[in-house]
């Protein structure tokens, strides 16, 4: 198997553009199903003028391959991809992308929500919103870290 | 040893990262320490549920040692994704 | 909130270019969360020359909205897609595709799940592959049909 | 009424759909009328743990009635996605 396409990157990307890199690669690894996430900047109270996403580039691409690896050994996967974005982006702009391959449409699934679940509370991005209110750091949310525990 | 601080850790301490002397055996005392020299760094460390550490990038302890331990790295719960 | 896109055609497609018309209007809509999973013929026994897919023109459409406003009931999606081929394919290309967007993560994942669940076993759709030892009907897991009760 | 056949029900019947008179009042009633008419009948329909049913475009069951319905269809179970 292929190992895992890992990128951490300021550049903007075309999750479509990926999708399309993505699928022949999982054709040809015997894949039947890809699932793919991808997140966006989304401008919840309204007035939201830009996301700004900090890292930790030492650790960043260490702990996505990690959650990658982790992922490859509980499923039968094809390729898998994760590509996340720092540094200053607006509002509707993606952020960050999952997409997995397998023989099996539930283990795709299962294996792109727990690469998101992990990265989610487990890869060292942190966001601030900038508002006309001013800037403030994204509260992780309870629930984010209490998602891990479904896959023990 | 090598200390960063990232998001609004960093914000209050009002630096990326700085060279420290110390002779902490654990991430806890090393936490003491820096809290102890001035009030920006008691303030970033006084909540310290709302604070997560990794040891050579690696997520760990409080109570973890600090024996090899070449860059210990605080910041706050991640919100990527 | 837009109705569901619904597409049943012989003409291949592309999931990218799908994915690439899709993420704007999920941004539009509010979503942060975009999932979408596609199927591709996979050449299972080895030998698959190729795949032909039988449908029920009247009823296939009206099985897919059925399905969609389902999803849309049950989770707070923006827009939504399902593009499924019939006729004649080769391995390795996309039968059919779907996509959800939400606000919520765990909501885009559900729904587009719960789209494959039940596209898998009540939408009108008959798989016939070709190999060098002849024709033979796909027959139906009984996993499928079970699958379903996830979501009582 | 007009019958339609999809996959192999097609394949083995010979035909992609055909009108019926029938004095049948459910599925099972018709059922029973066209596998008495030939073989060919009879082998598409010998295991109808194998066969679903749509009346007017609508999954159903067996013994649903067939009042005022206009059109069914006999399938397999479905292999789509």
């Amino acid at each position: 198997m292929a190992s895992p396409d890992i990128r951490v990157q300021e550049a903007a990307f075309d999750p479509g553009a990926e999708l399309s890199a993505f699928t022949p690669l999982a054709a040809q690894a015997g894949a039947g199903a890809v699932v793919s996430f991808t997140g966006l900047v989304r401008d919840l109270a309204g007035g939201l003028s830009r996301m700004e996403i900090e890292h930790y580039p030492g650790m960043t691409e260490k702990a996505l391959r990690k959650i990658a690896e982790e992922a490859t050994t509980r499923w039968e996967l094809g390729p898998v991809l994760i590509l996340h974005r720092y540094g200053a982006m607006a509002p509707e702009e993606p952020i960050m992308m999952v997409a997995t391959a397998s023989p099996r449409r539930r283990a795709a699934f299962e294996a792109a929500d727990f690469l998101m679940d992990f990265l989610k509370s487990r890869a060292p991005f942190w966001k601030k919103e900038s508002t006309d209110a001013g800037e403030s750091w994204v509260e992780a949310k309870p629930e984010d870290e209490d998602a891990l525990s479904r896959w023990r | 040893m090598q200390i960063l601080y990232f998001a609004w850790i960093r914000e209050r301490i009002g630096l990326p990262k700085e060279q420290v002397r110390t002779d902490a055996t654990t991430v806890n005392e090393l936490v003491a320490e820096l809290a102890a020299r001035e009030e920006r760094y008691a303030l970033a460390f006084s909540d310290l549920k709302a604070i997560r550490v990794a040891l050579d990038q690696e997520l760990s302890d409080f109570d973890a040692p600090l024996d090899g331990v070449r860059e210990v790295a605080f910041f706050p719960p991640m919100t990527g994704g």
